[in-house]
Parts: structure tokens; C-alpha cells; sequence
């Protein structure tokens, strides 16, 4: 079995003070900076490792995963809708979140393969910053489709997919550490955005204990069969990226990290263009489904199973 | 009292994702002077609101406006129509307005 | 005024110590809506109040609430035993609602 | 209403540079209780006033003071010399308050 | 002399930003992520120390030591009751506070003995953790014995004490570096809990004289014996935390440390749990007390003392 | 042509952002603590630079390319009144902030060297703090200079000039900095003011950005003078500090950055010191001129402009 990273036990510290009622509370404003940090630096470091390859050379394999996972979505309506019998418009709703991504749970995939010293793909980060589209858009044609009343605002959802903060920054961290990897000035800024890495997470990873702490009772009110979902299907999809990106040639380390963002689901980015796209679903399901089982689950024991799925599809002879 | 002039008070409250709208309408009805208060909670018909959570944007603002009669009926004829889209509350009283600032009403 | 209700108004500051006591207190009187303001300082019996204070927790929260006749002496009744332990102050008036949100009161 | 006291409610907006003037001024007359709320924008003679702009210093200020009819009139006529430099509004209404809380009036 | 150390200037220039009426201000937002920062990297860097001692050995000597520290309160409240003359509810909180540790003083004790290169031993700051508890405890009981009026909750008050952030990131830090330390996945956490410690410490001392020098009216008003009180007690208590060190056999490092513990007192945690406990005290005399005289008295002339101290009963031959 | 340094790509994406209308948000809370790290930062780099000079030797020439600032406003207050038609306030405010200096452009002009391996004058940073002063004062007295109307607030100004958070941070960033380096106890202080200074510039500039993007407007409103001004003027300025530093003997690096500081203006400092002098000056145009037309200019071109400036005068043979 893999050592537990001792970074995740900064979220099991967070959940904790919710469950005791500690009085520990992260300020807004420390919360949100943090994010910030985390999406620039994730982007600056895929830039820097993307500086290293042709970028015409991976654009249509990277291309062809982004466009394959609008499929995560797609399974998941229907076990939504009529297994699990919610409205078309949270089934639709839950669907975008599990078929986007989530920036912490990938960061966690890298501090694992970083503490084996594997390597891994930088442009996952690309796939990961554009992942967002697809599902978002795919999630709300199936909460809206043949369903009367109010008009889809897609206008609006565009703008909101396209210039969200999460993929915004992402971009944008993505092409200046693409450039300070070509003209060789990535040395002050890594001190920054490489080095402090992990701490943050450490600080980003007790925040989300306390948030998830304060979703619980709302999952919990939905039963068994959400908790189930929010285990099984990141697990299923985990599997079918740890395929693809086997059967796209990725490496061991590359092949897991398409596992972890087909398997993780949103909590920031979905929320957001949710509430503007299909404002009629509850947002207590999806991010209660999302935050308080598959991201907990994703971060203890889905980044191990899925760096597993990936060293047994790589055992497979070609 | 002395000094004072005789004015109606406006205390709006809505979701911050209408702010822009709500201050467009203002503008229209003529208003030339109102406070505004971010980060306000509370409970209505779409339930509990906490601008604190991170998660969930589910901000209100609230609108603190006095003006003269004749002005306060151009602003509920420019609000009714949209407060039903608005949620949230307004509440209309009376209050005087003390003598001394420069007119921004 | 055209599509007005008469209603009453509560204006209520406390120590936000006192906020979780307070709501349930409003929860059991069969409130509908609110709005609460956080971050309030102030003055009074006991002394000035800083919510800005690192060292002090000594914020104080407003709460205003707008309900019909009956409702509010339902709040007075379930809020005067409380008021002597929770300080701060509670103000009543009179208010116009104007229609058109959903009806939270 | 029973158990309540007929009292003058007063609703202060200043700049916040105005805020150590305003609170002597409400200490001379013999104020014994207000609230402070800060962050608060608006729009004004001077135009839009922003408490999130970080170049200029914009920050409006709101205080609520209850007290009785007598002291009422010492605070208007302490502050009514200041408004005019002070900018902003004064809004002075009826209410009533509830007793029960320590009086802070 | 020993030099003066280049962070404890932070402290000056916060305190004469206040006197001079400067506009600095520090965002409270900041403020409380450095404490945040603060704690758990103290705790953090006190784990990965521990994990190099076998735990159960340490136990006993270091239940002693906090133990022990219940005694402080039980000393400094006679003074303040009988010659001090405040009432019993300010005198039993004054106590608490002394009692009870400060963070960031033990913090500048840390960086005087990194800058000597002294060994000390990490386990330190478990006691610091602990000392909270017998402190506030007894601080209350001696406000309220005898005592008519409402009753102590001390329901309330534990779980104050117990759950409180400084008590809690602590103790989280501790575990999370001892697991780090134990696993050898200190690693990329160091760069933030270990790295920017001094940095940050600098930040905070900065807001914390701009908070001295905040308090400094409220301390004058209340004349000379405040003022005495908070220098020499705490230089009692350091020599009594020298030589119960000594006799404990603590290294030369841990002995200063231990000085500096029971001589240092707290301005966060104890107001916090005072004012459940013992509301009718006045919070302005305590924090005045501890954050204008013996806070910048510690830092400044106590570290050095407290080291002097040390090192004079490390040299009686045995 | 010298290499665009990325840092200055956080810039590009913050107006960017702006422009597209995107959520993305920087907490005032982060760029207030970001802003205090900054002077803080470059106070100490250079407190520390500093420390292996005879103070005495450096103070008369750094005096004197102080006071020589004061020429600064002298020049620009007629071009604004008499070309632009601004009225005297409004002049007598811009002079003011054209004649002051932006800490972050400075910043970018150290970065600049940094990547080249350029030497510099460690007192440069003092100069910069000290130029507020004879700039604020011109400007102030231009402003109103024969005016009838409210007195001018001399002392309320004076207070807010030598209390003022920026001149504050500066010099006790020097002092310690200084210190530091006498007792050669940078070691861990440098982790944070030095290590990091890159990255917390790259967040600055982020937000600097979206604050320029949202001037733009007031800006173009004013039209094509106040652009060309805004250009123009700090050119002019450059070049005559490249000429004072160039006599004054400075190395090349130096030399550039005096020009810097001549050319940059003020959009901290100066605001919050026109409105206590100048209330009736319009803050929009000032900020405008100074954030949205000249502080890009500098950072994009102003900078490699100064230093082929630089590097003209010093290739004068004498
Ligand atoms: N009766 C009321 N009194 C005071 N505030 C109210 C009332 N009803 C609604 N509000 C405020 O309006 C917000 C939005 O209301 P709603 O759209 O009904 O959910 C609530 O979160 C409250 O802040
Ligand atoms: N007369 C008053 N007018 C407005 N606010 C008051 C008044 N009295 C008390 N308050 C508010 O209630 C808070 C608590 O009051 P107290 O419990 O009397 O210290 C004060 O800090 C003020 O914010
Ligand atoms: N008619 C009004 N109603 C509500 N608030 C006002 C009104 N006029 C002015 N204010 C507030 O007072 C502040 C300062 O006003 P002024 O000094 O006129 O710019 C404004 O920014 C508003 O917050
Ligand atoms: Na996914
Ligand atoms: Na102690
Ligand atoms: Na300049």
C-alpha cells in the first residue's frame, strides 16, 4: 500500500474541528487567496513542463480527452434520473459536477507521483483547465432538454464557463509558465508558485475538512443512495480515463493523473455556472455529493486505486 | 422638528446578482442619493442566506434611500414590475430628513 | 400607498454571542424573514464595542425584520424575556411592504 | 404596545474620515447608545462612493441611534453646525423602544 | 550581550507606528492567517522534533512540567488579590492569562537559540500545548470560589479550552509532523512551516506592537503595580521554569524554553475562555498586562534572561 | 531587444480580465497584505544592500538627488496647466503624483536587473522612499499657490506624508534591513522578503491589472493629452534622472534605476496625501493618468528604455 500523504491530514484536521465544533475558522479572504494560488500555480507549473514539448505535437491527443469526457455526464444522467430518481434538472445539475474536474484533488494526484519521483505529462494540466467545458455545457442540455419554462441563458453560461476565475487562471498560469519556460526565467518566480506548493494545499486542505464538515448533514439527509454514487461512479470514471490514457499512450504517472480528473468532480466552477444555467436545481445536493463524499474519497483512497488501475493497465502486454 | 423635511425611506433587500439592475432602476426613477450595504444575511422565501459561505454565492445587499414623495411614488413605479424577479423585500416609511448637507434626494 | 401592507418593523442589535439564541428565538415565534448585518460595533451599557478588535471578540449583529401586526407581538412576547440577558436593543415602527417578492413575512 | 418607550431613531451616513467628529459630537449631547455599521457605499452629491475601492478612500459610515424625545433635540441641534461639512444624511423617524435590555438611551 | 535579533525590530516599528498615529494597519484577515500560520507551524516543526524521540519516554517528564504550571496561577493570585487589590473575578482571570503560555513569545525563545545553534528538545512544544489547560482551570477556580452569583459553566469552558484554535492547531501541527517526520515526508512541507517561519513572525510582530501599543493607555491608567507586576512575576516564573527544567534534565536549550513557558503569558486564547469563565472580569486589564509590559519585556530582555538563567543552573556541578 | 520578464504577463492577464469582464477577484485583504510585503520587502533588500556602505559617504549625493525630484513637479505643472487646460488643483495634484514614485515600478526595475546579473546602489531604495516628500510638497504648494479658499492642512498633510504606510514600511524595511545585515542575521528573514519577491510581485501585478483595466475608461474620457502625457512626461523624467545618476557617478544599474523613479508616479502614496491637500482635485485623473496610461508604459517599455538611457550615458567617454 502507498504511505499516506501527511498533507491529506490537514483535511482529516478540518473535518475534525467541524465534527468537535472547534472555533478554528479560515477568514474569507485567506480562503480565497489560497485558490487563487492554487490555480496559478498549477498552471504555471503544466506551463513550465509543457515548455518542453512541441505543443502542435500533443494538441490533438489532449484535444481528443477533453471532447471524450463530455461521456462522464452523459453515464451519469441517467443513474441519476432514474436510479436515483432526482429531477431532471439536479440530474442534469450533479452531472456537470461529477463531469468536471477538481484543481485539489488533481493537486493531490501530483504530490503523490512527486513524493515517487514519477513522472507525469505536463499538458494534463491543459486537459484539465478545458475539461470544464464540455461537461458544463453537456450538463445543462441534459437538465434543460424538453423541459419547459425559462429559456437556457447561454450567453451568460459561456461567458461564465469561459471567464471563470478557475479556468481563467488557470490559462493564464498555463501560458506564463509556458513563457518563462522558453526564455529560461522560471528560477525567482518557482520559489513561489513550485516551492510553497504544498503548504498551501496543507492550509487549502483544512478549509475544505471544515467545509465538508458543514455538508455532511445535508448528504447524510439524502441517504444511501448519493453516498454510493459519490463512491462508485468517480471510481467508473476513474477507471475509463485510466484506459484512455493508457490507450493514448500516457505515461504511468500521466495515465493516473486522467484517472484522478475523470474521476474527481467540481465544487467551485460547477456550482457557479449552475446556479446560472439550471438555477431550479438545489445546490446543497451537488455540492454536498461532491465535496462531502468524492472529494474525501478521491483524496484517501481514489488517487491510490487510480495510480493502481494505471500500473495494471500498463502491466498489460501490447 | 424644526429643520427637518417631511421624506419617505426606502429599505430595499436583495440578492447581490440584482444589484446591477436594482441600481439601474434608481437611476432611471430620478434618485440622486442611497446607501448601500454589502454582506447582508438572512432568512425568506428561498431560505437561509449566509454571505459568509464560500461556496455558494448567496450574498444580499441592502438599499437605504430617503427621497421626497413625489420622487418615492416614481421609485415604486419603477420598482413594483421587477421585485418579483428581485425576491427579497422593501419596505416604504416615513422619516424626516435634518437640514444642513447638501441636497442628494 | 397603492399595493402596500401595514406592517411592523424590529430593529434588533445584540452581541453576536447572543445570534444563534436569538434566531431560534425569531424560529419559534414563526418568523418568515429577516435580514441580519454583521460586523456592527457600537455603544452602550456596556461600554464602546469594536468588531474590528483582534484581541476582543466584541461584535454586535443587526437583525431587521419586517412582519404583519399579529406576527410581531408573537416576537415581542417570545423576545422580551431574552432581551435582559442579550443587552443591546430592540426598536419597533411602523412600515410600508411593498408588494411583489414572494411573501416571506 | 406595551412595554415600550416612544423614542426618536436617528440614521447617520458620513464618510468615514467624519467618524471621530461624529462621535464626539454624539458624546457631547449626551448619547448614551448607537450603532456603527461600516463599509458602506452609495451614491451621493459627491457621486458613487465605493468601500471596496482600494486607490481612493471612499468609505461611508452609518450609525442608528435610539434615544428619547428631549435628547433627541440636543443631538440635532449639536449635529446640524457639523452637516454641512460632514456631507452625507441624517434621517430622524419615530419608534418604539422594547424594554428589557439594560437602558442604553 | 547576546544581539539583539533583527524580527523583534518588527515589534518597535509596530509600536511606533501606533504612537506616531501612522495610517499602517495591518488586515485582520492577515492577522488571523498569520496566527493561524503560526501555530501550526510551531506545532509542526515540535512533531517532526518528536519523532525522533521514542513518545512514551518523554510522557511522564513532560506531564510533570505541565502539571506544575498549574502553580503559577496559584502564586500570582495571592499578589494580585491582596497587594494588587483588584477584585476576585480580574484577579483569578489576571492569573489565567499568566498561567497560560504565549505562542509567539516561545516562537522568539525558538529563533534566539536557532540563531546560537542551541539543541533543544522538540517535545517543548507539546508542554506549551498542554500548559493552556491546568492554567485557565485553575485561574477560574480561583475567580469563582466562594463566589455567589451565576454558576461557573464549565461545561462552556472546557470545551473552549479543549477545542479552541491555538489548543487545536497545535496539537494537529504536532501529530501531522510527528506522522511527517516518522514517514520522511517532511519534505516539500518544510518550505512553508519551516522556511517562512521567521518571516512570518515578523509580520506578526509588527501587528503585534501596533496591538501594544493599542493597549498601552489602558495599562498606564491602572499604575505602577501592573507595570511591576507584569516584569517581575514572569521573571520569577521563569526561574522557577529554569530550574524545575534543570532538574528535569533538559538540555541548556530546553531549560531556556521551559523559562520562557512558564514566563510567558497569553493574550489569544486565555481573553477568549476568561470571558466565558469569569465575565465580569475586565479583558482590558488582563490583555494590557500581557500584551503591553510582559510581552515586549519577554522578548526583548526575558529571552536573554530566561537563557542566562539556564545556563547559570546548568553550570552548578552535580 | 531585452526579454520581456513573465512577471510582467500577471499584468497582461489582469487587464485582460478586466476587459473580458471575468469574476476573477483579488480579496482587498490580499492586496493590502501583499502591498505591506512589498515595501516591506524592498526596504529590506536594500536596508541590506546598504549595510556594506559608510552611510556617511553615500548621504550628501542621496540627498541631493532628492531634492533635485522636487523639479519634477516644477516641470510638469505648467505643461498640465497651460497645454492641458487642467484647472490649478487638478495640475498642481497630477505634478504631484508624476513627481512621487511608484514602489512597484521600482520593483519591476530591480527584477529587470536582476535577470540581467546588473549591479545597483543599495540606497537607491532610500532615495525612493525619500522622494515622496519634495514631490507632495510642490505639488501641493502648486496646487495652491495664490488660491483663495480653505487653508491648506500643512501639519494634517506633513503628518500623513512622514506617517504614511508606504514611507513608513520603506524606511523601517531599511533599518531592519540594515541591521540585519550589520549582525549578519539576514539568514532567515531573506526566505521571506527575498525568496518570495517575485511571486508576491507576480500576484501584485495581477491585480494592478484589473485596477488599470478598470481606469481605462476615466482615462480615455480625458482624451489624447492626458495619454500623451502620460507617456511623454515620464520619458522626459527618465531621461533626466538617467543624466543626474550618469554625473553623479552611479554604476549603470543604478543610473537606470534613477531613472525609474524619475519617470514613475505615484498611485498609493500620493492619492491619499492630495486628497487631505488638494480636496477639490479630481482623484479619477490623476489615478487614471498614473495607473492606466503610465504605469503600464513604464513597466513594458519604460524600462528597457531607461536602461539603453543608462547605457548611452555611460558609454560617454569623460
Ligand atoms: N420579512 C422580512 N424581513 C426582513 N428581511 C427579509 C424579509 N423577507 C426577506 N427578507 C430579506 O430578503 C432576502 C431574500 O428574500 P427571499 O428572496 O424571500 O429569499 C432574505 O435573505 C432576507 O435578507
Ligand atoms: N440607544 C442605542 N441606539 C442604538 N444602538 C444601541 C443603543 N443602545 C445599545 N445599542 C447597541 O447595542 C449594543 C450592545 O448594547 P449594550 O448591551 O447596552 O452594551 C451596542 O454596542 C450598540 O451597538
Ligand atoms: N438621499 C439619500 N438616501 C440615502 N443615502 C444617502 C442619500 N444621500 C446621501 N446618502 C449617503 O451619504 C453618502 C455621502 O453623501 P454625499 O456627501 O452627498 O456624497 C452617500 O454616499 C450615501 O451613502
Ligand atoms: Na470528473
Ligand atoms: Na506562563
Ligand atoms: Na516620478
Amino acid at each position: 500500500m502507498a504511505t499516506l500523504q501527511p498533507v491529506v491530514l490537514f483535511f482529516v484536521f478540518g473535518v475534525l474541528a467541524g465534527v468537535i465544533k472547534s472555533d478554528l475558522k479560515i477568514p474569507e479572504a485567506l480562503y480565497k487567496s489560497l485558490s487563487l494560488f492554487l490555480l496559478i500555480a498549477i498552471g504555471f507549473k503544466g506551463g513550465v513542463a509543457m515548455s518542453k514539448y512541441e505543443i502542435m505535437e500533443v494538441l490533438p491527443i489532449a484535444t481528443a480527452m477533453v471532447v471524450l469526457s463530455a461521456l462522464i455526464p452523459l453515464t451519469a444522467y441517467p443513474i441519476l434520473r432514474f436510479i436515483g430518481k432526482f429531477t431532471q434538472a439536479d440530474s442534469g445539475a450533479i452531472s456537470a459536477h461529477y463531469g468536471s474536474v477538481s484543481a485539489v484533488t488533481f493537486a493531490v494526484g501530483v504530490a503523490f507521483l512527486a513524493a515517487k519521483d514519477e513522472y507525469s505529462e505536463g499538458y494534463m494540466v491543459l486537459i484539465m483547465a478545458l475539461m470544464e467545458i464540455p461537461a458544463l455545457v453537456t450538463g445543462t442540455i441534459l437538465a434543460r432538454a424538453g423541459a419547459s419554462g425559462g429559456e437556457t441563458k447561454w450567453g451568460k453560461l459561456m461567458h461564465e464557463i469561459l471567464t471563470g476565475t478557475s479556468l481563467y487562471l488557470l490559462v493564464a498560469g498555463v501560458i506564463i509558465g509556458y513563457y518563462a519556460g522558453m526564455v529560461k526565467m522560471v528560477e525567482p518566480l518557482d520559489k513561489m508558485f513550485m516551492d510553497l506548493f504544498m503548504g498551501v494545499l496543507a492550509f487549502f486542505l483544512l478549509e475544505m475538512g471544515l467545509l465538508a464538515a458543514s455538508r455532511l448533514k445535508a448528504v447524510m439527509a439524502k441517504g444511501v443512495f448519493l453516498i454510493s454514487f459519490g463512491i462508485l461512479f468517480p471510481m467508473m470514471a476513474g477507471l475509463f480515463g485510466a484506459y484512455l490514457g493508457w490507450i493514448f499512450g500516457l505515461s504511468e504517472g500521466g495515465t493516473m493523473l486522467l484517472a484522478v480528473l475523470y474521476a474527481s468532480c467540481s465544487y467551485i466552477a460547477a456550482p457557479a455556472a449552475m446556479r446560472i444555467a439550471v438555477p431550479d436545481a438545489d445546490p446543497a445536493i451537488s455540492i454536498g455529493a461532491s465535496l462531502g463524499v468524492t472529494f474525501p474519497f478521491n483524496i484517501f483512497l481514489g488517487v491510490p486505486i487510480y495510480w493502481e488501475m494505471s500500473h495494471w493497465f500498463h502491466t498489460i502486454p501490447v | 422638528m424644526n429643520n427637518t423635511i417631511a421624506m419617505k425611506r426606502f429599505e430595499i433587500v436583495v440578492g447581490i446578482e440584482k444589484l446591477e439592475e436594482l441600481v439601474e432602476i434608481l437611476d432611471n426613477s430620478g434618485v440622486r442619493g442611497y446607501s448601500l450595504l454589502k454582506n447582508v444575511g438572512g432568512l425568506g422565501s428561498r431560505g437561509v442566506r449566509d454571505p459568509d459561505d464560500v461556496l455558494m454565492e448567496e450574498e444580499n445587499i441592502m438599499v437605504v434611500l430617503a427621497c421626497k414623495g413625489d420622487q418615492a411614488q416614481k421609485v415604486v413605479d419603477g420598482l413594483r414590475p421587477a421585485l418579483k424577479s428581485f425576491g427579497g423585500m422593501c419596505l416604504i416609511s416615513d422619516c424626516l430628513w435634518l437640514e444642513g448637507p447638501p441636497i442628494s434626494y
